[in-house]
């Protein structure tokens, strides 16, 4: 694959997914970044895994503004490309059409995303906890910038001075 | 000696090289005095000399700095230290060090590093290698009054002997 | 009903990550799967904010000791992939050096405890044995045995000298001789044929579907290898010199990941080999220039499988989000797949074969006809054992042991 | 003398020592198997006097009485088999009862063993308990036809009496029925010292100790010291039984009899290193199918006087 | 020095506690076992049941999720026993200490548990196995 077929495959993508693409860019050949809307985002993610042949190799759930972005990064494998399909998932809801419901790989780690940000995915197969303790506090959401608990703090065995 | 005056953190360990023999004495005191911790790192200027290259306790450290886990901390006293169960042995600090003066400790996966003694020094001692060297090529002084073309780097091009890889 | 639970564990001596399986059977055969993980939580992406973007390799590193360069190598590549940097050649080649190297002494690993599940002790021992000359080789290319600190943004962090080279090479020359002989002992036994032939098949279709990578999809004929998908570093060129081949079978039993497996091994070996000898002269790292604002992707294919990282920046010296996918998290679910259907005394090499990093504390739940009892990973060890000396008296084979005198 | 018979040779002190030293020699021999070094000689006697001075935990839900005596009382009857067994053969002395008698003393460890893990009350040691009750029922019943065998072969009761017969007539195992007999026998010691392949009331890896797991301290010892006089008697029993006893009579009789005796535990070493553990009810089916039928034909051998 | 002391320390049974580990030390220990190392030389014996130990090798970190099973198998052994904190995460917390799924330090949950507790800290990330053979033998030192 040279870089002027993997420029070309963001037109695929386009072209594939039709009306749903809010914005596409592909800073570096190998990467696509996709923009989709809540509403189209398990449709999207069907036509990049069942007709682009999109492996899930996982997704990210980041906190911004007043959403949650979740980014499901697809390899193309035989573009040899990394197809990130993106969307904003509007707070206080957090409600977003499940991936998982078709596609087993996205079971995981949806569960995963639900109870480390609180993002409820409708109709997700197996909706429990997977890595926190089943006895974790409800509305308690570790990654969330508003959890209470900061990481790295330290105390010291004696009190240095850092320069 | 005049330790009473100088606070510790003005004086470091000084080394002639003039009367350095290479003996080894010194590194045998420091791994004394520090169970096994061989703190002292060997020097070596090739093919003459093999030479200890002592901890600068420098005013700003490259190791402090190069550390990920904060396991090398610049104290209050002024001493650079490193804290054992912090330090996850990824030896950024010896790459770091413009001295060579880090060196790992091959068993336990950490690395060690000089502590200006200061175990003794709170006890008033010297540091165990100034009292051991037996050709007085060692000192225990504030290097603002000594520099005078005796310090290590300034006359030997020094070649870190333990950086292997 | 009388419920009887074995408190086996939590903490043995054999295993290592905790995990807890919960098995429906029917008889001897496995309905229905389930797996809760998270005994081994410890927060990796919530640290990871807290931290410096320098910081972050040595973090990531610790989220595994088996694969403890594939972490660090993925998320160099996603930071290298936000900030555009190329790093210079060398820096390239150590970095995929001690990958494979890696890769060599974790499918070792690999292989002893797989032989310590079908119960040939000896292959175990004698893996180990051999994984010490890698791992001697790794501490002087590195300076570490496990956790190497070898990946940083821009390049390596350390150079690697001429005698280590040398010395990783005569390591090499060795593990060749032992890893062909494991083959020919694996390859050719009939015992281990009948043993592992058929056994948990995971079909092409549930492996893409199930999105399981490196070992766990490869031996399902499915052709996903990072490495090759989407070169990155010293694999580009090294798969144009034809130095390796990416492995691909068809069958997706049990057999077939071992075989698989093995052959990685040689081809890594021949891969270390290429690199060593080609390896370029020159600088070994850049530095990075600014940070600013961005996001990037890294991914490296693991001796497991794909290690996936992102990274997000806010232009500040700490990442904003950083998103680690290991390979067991995708390769663990195909149990689901792959185990109904299956004696449960086979279920412990399914799971093995997997590759995911077993521990004490799991523990197996059998519910039959209401019954409910307790099997351990232990028990399902035994089970296996146990088939692999009927077959061996079926067939009228003495021991496989003596193949490894 | 009697105490001194109990006490040092050849009960007791004698038997632990020789015992511990077997273990030992079974621990270095399987660790060479392994390409390893392997313990130094003291290894077995440090590791039971450490036991003795550790502290004793109570498991919460455990009887106390049984749990505590147990240990006790299989050391007792370990060491009173092994000072009839010293009787007589080192100094020809026969002693009330026979072997019967001896026969119920050999059993009384495994006895012990199971009450005294029954007692502990936790789910673990319930389990080693019981696969060692089902150990037992396995083997004793090979065992005392084999037993039986050799009570008819040589035609009397007692120790003494066996070992007089074979020293008329020639050792038992010089014949078919002996052999078979004999071999039906070591695989029977081997399941009463627990040892792969019948460890499967300890199993360290499944059960963490199983029948053992809630036993410490010096509880603990108790019951290794138990093992290691039975692992120091048992040899001397088969060689009692079928190989015409220990004679120290002259130089070449001792080395004789100690070549037999490591030639035993050179064998038991040997089965347990070269097998995998036999799950539970595999090893009852094996005692009550192969072994039994192999006993009954080297009865049957004996009755055509073969 | 009592006989007892002296058979103590020719007779190690360790028990392998893997608490929430990076798996790196728990190889380490392993390694222990295989031919290279060989510690049964020393008598140093993994044994299956916290019970027969007379030492508890600890790994990790201690989670939420493990916390109580530490405490669990540190009451159920006999005493006196030692405490090796194996590697950089057991003796210090190593990278994860202030995480929110790591709430306490694994010595501070042992001396809470018996402040009497001897601790044997070997840092080092993961320590060599030569570094656990030299921990017992400084341990054994102080014993
Ligand atoms: S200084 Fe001492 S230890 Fe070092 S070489 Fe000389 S005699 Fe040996
Ligand atoms: S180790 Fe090196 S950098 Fe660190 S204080 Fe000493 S001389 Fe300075
Ligand atoms: S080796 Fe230890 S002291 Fe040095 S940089 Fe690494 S963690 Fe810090
Ligand atoms: S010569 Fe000066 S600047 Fe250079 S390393 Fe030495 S002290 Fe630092
Ligand atoms: S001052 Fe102390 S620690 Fe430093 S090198 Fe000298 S003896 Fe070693
Ligand atoms: S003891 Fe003194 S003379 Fe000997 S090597 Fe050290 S500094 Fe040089
Ligand atoms: S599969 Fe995961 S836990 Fe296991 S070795 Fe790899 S990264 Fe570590
Ligand atoms: S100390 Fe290091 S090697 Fe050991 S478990 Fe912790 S992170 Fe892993």
């Amino acid at each position: 694959m040279t870089d002027e077929q993997k420029y070309a495959v963001s037109e695929i993508v386009k072209s594939a997914l039709g009306g749903m693409v809010v914005s596409i860019d592909q800073p570096r050949p190998n990467r696509i970044y996709v923009l989709v809307d809540q509403k189209d985002f398990p449709a999207a993610a069907k036509v990049v895994y069942e007709q682009l042949g999109g492996r899930l190799a996982t997704s990210t759930a980041l906190e911004v503004r007043d959403a949650v972005e979740l980014i499901y990064h697809f390899m193309l494998e035989t573009e040899m490309v990394l197809c990130n399909l993106k969307t904003l998932v509007m707070k206080p809801e957090l409600k977003v059409g499940s991936v998982g419901a078709f596609l087993p790989g996205a079971d995981w780690i949806e569960r995963e995303m639900a109870e480390m940000y609180g993002v409820t995915f409708e109709g997700h197969p197996d909706p429990r906890h997977l890595l926190l303790p089943d006895g974790w506090p409800e509305g308690n959401y570790p990654m969330r910038k508003d959890f209470p608990q900061q990481p790295g703090t330290e105390s010291g065995e004696t009190k240095p001075v850092v320069y | 000696m005049e330790q009473a005056q100088v606070k510790t953190e003005e004086r470091r360990v000084i080394i002639n090289l003039d009367r350095c023999i290479g003996c080894s004495s010194c590194r045998v005191a420091c791994s004394r005095t520090h169970q096994t911790d061989m703190n002292l790192t060997q020097a070596f200027a090739e093919p003459v000399a093999a030479f200890p290259a002592h901890c600068r306790h420098c005013e700003n450290p490259a190791c402090a700095a190069a550390c990920p886990k904060d396991a090398i901390l610049k104290c209050e006293d002024g001493i650079v230290r490193r804290f054992a169960f912090r330090c996850i042995g990824c030896k950024s600090c010896s790459i770091a060090c413009p001295f060579g003066a880090i060196q790992p400790e091959h068993m336990r996966n950490i690395i060690m590093k000089c502590d200006l003694c200061y175990k003794r020094l709170d006890e008033g001692q010297l540091p165990a290698c100034v009292t051991t060297c037996v050709s007085g090529a060692l000192s225990f002084e504030d290097p603002e009054k000594v520099i005078d073309g005796n310090l290590a780097g300034a006359r030997i091009k020094a070649k870190p002997g333990m950086r292997r890889w | 009903m009388k419920k009887t639970i074995l408190p086996i564990g939590p903490f043995h001596p054999l295993l290592e990550e905790p995990e807890f399986f919960t098995f429906h059977l029917d008889g001897e055969t496995v309905i229905d799967v389930d797996v809760r993980i998270g005994y081994n939580h410890r927060g990796h992406e919530k640290l990871a904010t807290g931290l410096t973007w320098d910081q972050v390799p040595f973090l990531v590193e610790r989220i595994c000791g088996i694969c403890s360069t594939s972490h660090p190598y993925a998320y160099v590549l996603a930071v290298e992939d936000m900030l555009g940097i190329e790093p210079p050649p060398r820096g390239k080649y150590i970095r995929s050096l001690i990958g494979e190297m890696e890769r060599i002494h974790s499918h070792l690993l690999w292989l002893g405890l797989a032989g310590h599940f079908i119960g040939y002790n000896t292959v175990w021992m004698w893996a180990w044995r051999y994984r010490e000359e890698i791992l001697d080789a790794c501490e002087l290319l590195s300076g570490n045995r496990n956790h190497y600190a070898m990946c940083r943004v821009g390049g390596a962090r350390r150079d690697v000298s001429q005698k280590a080279l040398d010395f990783t090479m005569k390591a090499l020359d060795t593990n060749e001789k032992s890893t062909k002989m494991f083959l020919g002992a694996v390859a050719d036994d009939p015992v281990i044929h009948k043993r592992l032939k058929g056994v948990g098949i995971l079909t092409k279709e549930d492996a893409i579907a199930y999105c399981a990578t490196g070992p766990t999809s490869r031996p399902s004929g499915v052709r996903w290898d990072i490495r090759e998908t989407d070169p990155y570093d010293a694999y580009g060129e090294s798969l144009e010199a034809g130095a390796w081949k990416v492995i691909v079978t068809e069958n997706g039993d049990v057999f077939d990941k071992a075989v698989v497996r093995v052959l990685e091994t040689l081809e890594s070996i021949y891969l270390c080999r290429w690199l060593i000898e080609n390896m370029p002269d020159g600088d070994f790292q850049v530095v990075p220039g600014e940070m600013h604002e961005g996001e990037g992707c890294g991914h490296h294919e693991a001796p497991r499988g794909e290690v996936f990282h992102y990274v997000r920046s806010d232009g500040s010296n700490k990442p904003i989000r950083h998103k680690v996918r290991a390979p067991t998290f995708s390769n663990l679910p195909t149990y689901k797949a792959s185990c109904p259907g299956e004696q449960i005394a086979d279920v412990a090499l399914i799971t093995a074969a997997i590759d995911p990093c077993y521990c004490c504390t799991e523990r197996v739940g059998v519910i039959a006809g209401g019954k409910h009892s307790s099997l351990t990973q232990d028990d399902l060890v035994k089970l296996s054992v146990e088939k692999t000396m009927e077959i061996e008296k079926r067939m009228g084979v003495k021991s496989v042991l003596n193949k490894f005198k | 003398m009697q105490a001194f018979y109990y006490l040092i040779f050849p009960g007791f002190l004698f038997a632990a020592v020789v015992g511990l030293l077997t273990t030992w020699l079974d621990r270095k021999v399987t660790a060479r198997v392994h390409y390893r070094v392997g313990p130094p000689w003291f290894q077995s006697f440090a590791d039971v006097m450490k036991l003795m001075g550790k502290e004793v935990i109570l498991p919460e839900n455990a009887r106390k009485t049984g749990f505590l005596l147990a240990p006790i009382i299989a050391l007792a009857a370990s060491t009173l088999v092994a000072t009839m067994l010293g009787l007589a053969n080192y100094l020809n002395q026969g002693f009330v009862g026979d072997i019967i008698v001896f026969w119920y003393f050999l059993a009384v460890p495994s006895i012990m063993i199971i009450i005294g893990s029954a007692s502990a009350g936790t789910p673990l040691s319930a389990v080693g308990s019981s696969r060692e009750m089902k150990l037992l029922l396995g083997y004793e019943v090979p065992f005392i036809i084999v037993l039986a065998m050799v009570i008819f072969r040589a035609d009397s009761l007692s120790l003494g009496g066996i070992i007089e017969h074979q020293i008329e007539s020639g050792p038992i195992l010089y014949s078919l029925s002996g052999v078979i007999g004999f071999i039906v026998a070591l695989l029977c010691v081997q399941a009463k010292l627990g040892l792969v392949p019948f460890d499967a009331p300890e199993a360290e890896t499944e059960l963490g100790g199983g029948a053992f797991y809630d036993y410490s301290g010096a509880a603990l010892g108790g019951f290794k010291l138990s093992k290691a006089i039975l692992f120091y008697s048992l040899p001397i029993f088969l060689i009692t039984l079928f190989w015409g006893g220990v004679q120290i009579g002259g130089g070449l009789g001792i080395l004789w009899a100690l070549l037999k005796y490591i030639l035993i535990v050179a064998l038991i070493t040997v089965i347990r290193n070269t097998n995998p553990r036999l799950r539970i009810d595999q090893a009852v089916k094996f005692f009550w199918g192969w072994m039994t039928i192999l006993a009954v034909i080297a009865f049957i051998l004996r009755v055509k006087g073969l | 020095m009592g006989l007892k002391t002296a058979a103590l320390k020719k007779s190690i049974w360790v028990f392998h506690v893997a608490c929430s580990p990076c798996n790196n030390c728990d190889i380490e220990i392993l390694d222990l076992l295989t031919p290279r190392f060989d510690v049964e030389r020393f008598g140093i014996v993994l044994v299956g049941s916290p019970r027969h130990a007379d030492a508890l090798l600890i790994t990790g970190v201690a989670n939420t999720h493990v916390t109580p099973r530490l405490i669990e198998t540190y009451r159920a052994t006999a005493k006196p026993c030692v405490c090796f904190l194996f590697g950089a995460c057991a003796s210090h917390g190593n990278f994860f200490r202030g995480s929110y799924n790591v709430p306490r330090r694994i010595d501070e949950i042992i001396r809470e548990e018996d402040p009497n507790a001897i601790i044997v800290y070997i840092p080092g990330c993961p320590p060599k196995p030569e570094a656990m053979i030299a921990g017992v033998v400084k341990a054994l030192s102080v014993l």
